[in-house]
């Protein structure tokens, strides 16, 4: 198992839930599709591509609801041979978020849904509001962009 | 269809002590129909009676004896029942103490025969 | 909106690419993809048609490396240029922090790029962001093309660039002008990180 | 063998960075030649320190050393280089099974067999693990089908304490084990006579965990038995004070009731004897 976090205050919640639920894999991103924290058996997952594709189904599926007249879907499910993903959407003081879950046989959509919704409850507490309203950056960074371009491009 | 399951549950219902009944799909262990009384969470009983069964059924496999056809979880406060039935489907059961486990078994089963024909 | 942790210090930020249909958006990302070591980029995802007419997006994420003491990676997404696509290029405009109109020289598809400059326009108005804040460049694709065929940089940026925006002549399938465009951006990103107020999600 | 160990050597003498040391020291392991095995892996890895092959060989040697963090070590580095390599996945999943985590020792398999579905061995045994179902203990077998290295076996049936003597079928359909899923006492015998009694507990383990989530979650309290009517057998499970369970098993034609009083008897006896030991 591995634990990757950005926000901190994602992970005991997380971890919690992926025992709880026995999923394989955990994501917990915003509805751009950026990974904030994950949890779990992601040697043959390429994270920053699941957590977009992740994202942009949440994002067509609600605007498909739209078209219909519908509320967007709370929870998306899809069951495969060995593993079923289920995403679904929280909302917490941090801002709307995605959590994608991929689960194997050993565990059950009924037991994922039933602890996504305490996770979704423990996430909303522990999530904090706030936004940066200081430089971030120095100002002379663009020597090491132009240095760390260069050497992506082997310039 | 729903209208046979939803029978089923009101003949299991009728046991004194019984506080809901469901049928919930084995795999998934999701509610396929239900009768609850309020302040019964269905859903939660449908998760891990699911994964109890599946559980008691590895064991069964583990120790060869053959498929499990019925699991019975009895605790403190109340008695969790499962039978299954064919189709992937869990009849389940929650009740209070007070209840006739033989009676409760046998409505159960009832159902769960019923199912298959 | 960028993503900064202070505790591992990290950036991630995300990059769109707009524009008409069959402008070389993705030709764009290939490009980068195909010119970036392996332990620099992620999986390039292609969300295309049959005919490999961009659907939903192509995402490549990016390891810029360290910059002022901060690992920085970019996620490049492109949308579908095509009209009808409108509602998923909404979807993917989502939470960028900046955006790289890439324009089609020819003559003939000037109408289109200033219809689809325009949706842009919408897209981020109707998203809420105020697009004067929103880092954007441009880039005159296809200037390889007989002289005949297309407009030169300056009648573009007449054309177009009413902002007086940073703009790159480009030959997307051969890589002229990729490396400069993905800098200029990178740069107009990072730069609203170096300003107060950045409106980034500090963690 | 021998004449491929001295083929292989030969080669190796002629081209000393020939992937050939791999081969060569894989079958030295197997001879159990192991500190010649883990010269010549090494000495090949530091002139071809990007072969997953031989990281998986050097694994390999490790865990048959008993040394489990650089055996796990090396397997990761193995996939770092080959994320798919199906040797250095089996070997992560058999460290996973043996730390009780099922369900990543059944994720790796599921990878290998993502790769390579025709690998019968990982197949075999990702349908063991699976029918086990998770929280098997850190002394529970791997599946004998995977080629890998063997743990150390908890005591043979036979020298188990006799705790349940003059019950009928004390060794065969009484097993006492520890919470984590360890035999303590007793044993379980299945089809053919053979004994089950590790897998069973392992099984059991996880039974119980969800028996007490299930009490806590729909709010039943603590459980006191699980009753189950299998094809063949019915089965009664009973946790003996805070940290044991006891597994019988009865004859379908024995009534559920009286099965119910034998278990709870056989529960008394394992107390009794727990208390008496300190346990």
């Amino acid at each position: 198992m591995t634990t990757s976090v950005v926000e901190p205050w994602a992970e005991r919640p997380l971890v919690k839930y992926v025992e709880q639920a026995g999923a394989r894999l955990v994501v917990v991103m915003t509805p751009a599709g950026q990974v904030l924290a994950q949890h779990g058996f992601t040697r043959a997952v390429d994270l920053m591509a699941a957590a977009a594709l992740g994202a942009a189904i949440m994002a067509s599926s609600g605007a498909l609801a739209q078209q219909i007249g519908e509320r967007p879907f709370g929870s998306l499910f899809h069951a495969g041979m060995r593993h079923g993903i289920h995403l679904a959407a929280c909302s917490t003081p941090r801002g709307p978020l995605i959590v994608l879950t991929v689960f194997g046989k050993e565990t059950s959509i009924g037991l994922v849904e039933l602890f996504f919704e305490e996770f979704a409850a423990a996430l909303q507490q522990a999530a904090p509001v706030t936004t940066v309203r200081e430089p971030v950056l120095a100002g002379d960074f663009e020597a090491d962009l132009n240095r760390s371009l260069t050497s992506l491009f082997r310039r | 269809m729903s209208e046979a399951l939803l029978r089923a549950l009101k003949r299991i219902s009728r046991v004194r002590g019984v506080r809901g009944s469901m049928w919930v799909s084995a795999e998934d262990g999701i509610t396929v129909a239900d009768l609850l009384m309020e302040g019964v969470r269905g859903r939660a009983i449908a998760a891990l009676a699911a994964s109890l069964a599946r559980k008691v059924s590895g064991a069964a496999a583990a120790t060869g004896s053959g498929k499990v056809r019925f699991v019975q979880l009895e605790a403190e406060e109340g008695t969790l029942l499962v039978a299954v039935a064919p189709g992937d489907l869990l009849i389940v059961a929650l009740a209070d103490r007070r209840v006739n486990v033989g009676l409760l078994r046998l409505e159960m089963m009832r159902a769960a025969e019923a199912a298959a024909a | 909106m960028s993503l900064v942790n202070f505790t591992t210090r990290e950036i991630t930020c995300k990059i769109v690419y707009y524009g008409p249909g069959r402008s070389g958006k993705t030709t764009n990302l290939q490009h980068v993809y195909s010119r970036v070591p392996a332990d620099r980029k992620g999986l390039m995802v292609s969300l295309a048609t049959q005919t490999d007419r961009t659907l939903f997006f192509d995402f490549l994420p990016l390891d810029l490396g360290t910059i002022s003491g901060f690992t920085t990676k970019f996620q490049l997404y492109t949308v579908p240029g095509q009209v009808y696509y409108n509602a998923t290029r909404k979807l993917v405009l989502q939470g960028a922090d900046g955006v790289v109109f890439v324009a089609d020289s020819q003559l003939r598809q000037l109408d289109e790029n200033l219809a689809s400059l325009q949706n842009l326009h919408a897209n981020i108005l109707d998203s809420g962001v105020d697009i004067r804040t929103l880092p954007l460049v441009l880039q005159f694709n296809k200037q390889d093309l007989p002289r005949e065929l297309i407009l030169t940089p300056e009648e573009l940026d007449e054309a177009l660039n009413f902002r007086g925006l940073p703009a790159f002549p480009a030959d997307a399938l051969h890589g002229v002008g990729v490396f400069e465009t993905l800098k200029a951006i990178a740069a107009e990103v990072l730069r609203k990180l170096s300003a107060a107020d950045s409106g980034a999600h500090r963690v | 063998m021998r004449d491929d160990i001295s083929r292989l050597s030969e080669t190796l003498a002629r081209e000393p960075s020939s992937l050939a040391y791999a081969e060569l020291a894989e079958l030295l392991r197997r001879r159990g030649q192991l500190d010649e095995a883990l010269q010549v892996v090494l000495q090949g890895l530091t002139r071809n320190p990007m072969h997953a092959d031989g990281h998986d060989v050097l694994a390999r040697i490790y865990a048959d050393q008993g040394d489990l963090e650089r055996a796990r070590l090396a397997w990761s580095k193995a996939l770092e280089i080959a994320p798919d390599h199906g040797g250095a996945l089996k070997g992560i999943a058999f460290l996973l099974f043996r730390q009780g985590d099922a369900r990543g020792a059944v994720a790796a398999l599921d990878q290998v067999l993502t790769v390579n579905p025709a690998d019968e061995p990982a197949r075999r045994a990702l349908e063991t693990m699976q029918a086990a179902e998770q929280r098997v203990s850190a002394a529970a077998r791997p599946p004998a089908a995977m080629e890998m290295p063997e743990p150390p076996r908890p005591d043979a049936s036979g020298r188990r304490p006799g705790i349940f003597q003059g019950f009928d079928g004390a060794t065969d359909d009484i097993l006492l084990l520890d919470q984590r899923g360890l035999i303590v006492a007793g044993g379980v015998t299945g089809g053919g006579g053979a004994d089950v009694s590790e897998l069973a507990a392992a099984a059991l383990a996880g039974v119980s965990g969800e028996a007490s989530r299930a009490g806590e979650y729909i709010g039943l309290g603590a459980w006191r038995t699980i009753m189950a009517e299998a094809d063949t057998a019915n089965l009664v499970v009973a946790p003996v004070g805070e940290r044991a369970l006891v597994l019988v098993r009865r004859d379908r034609s024995t009534p559920i009731g009286l099965a119910l009083r034998f278990a709870e008897r056989a529960r008394d006896v394992a107390l009794a004897w727990l208390e008496g030991k300190g346990a």
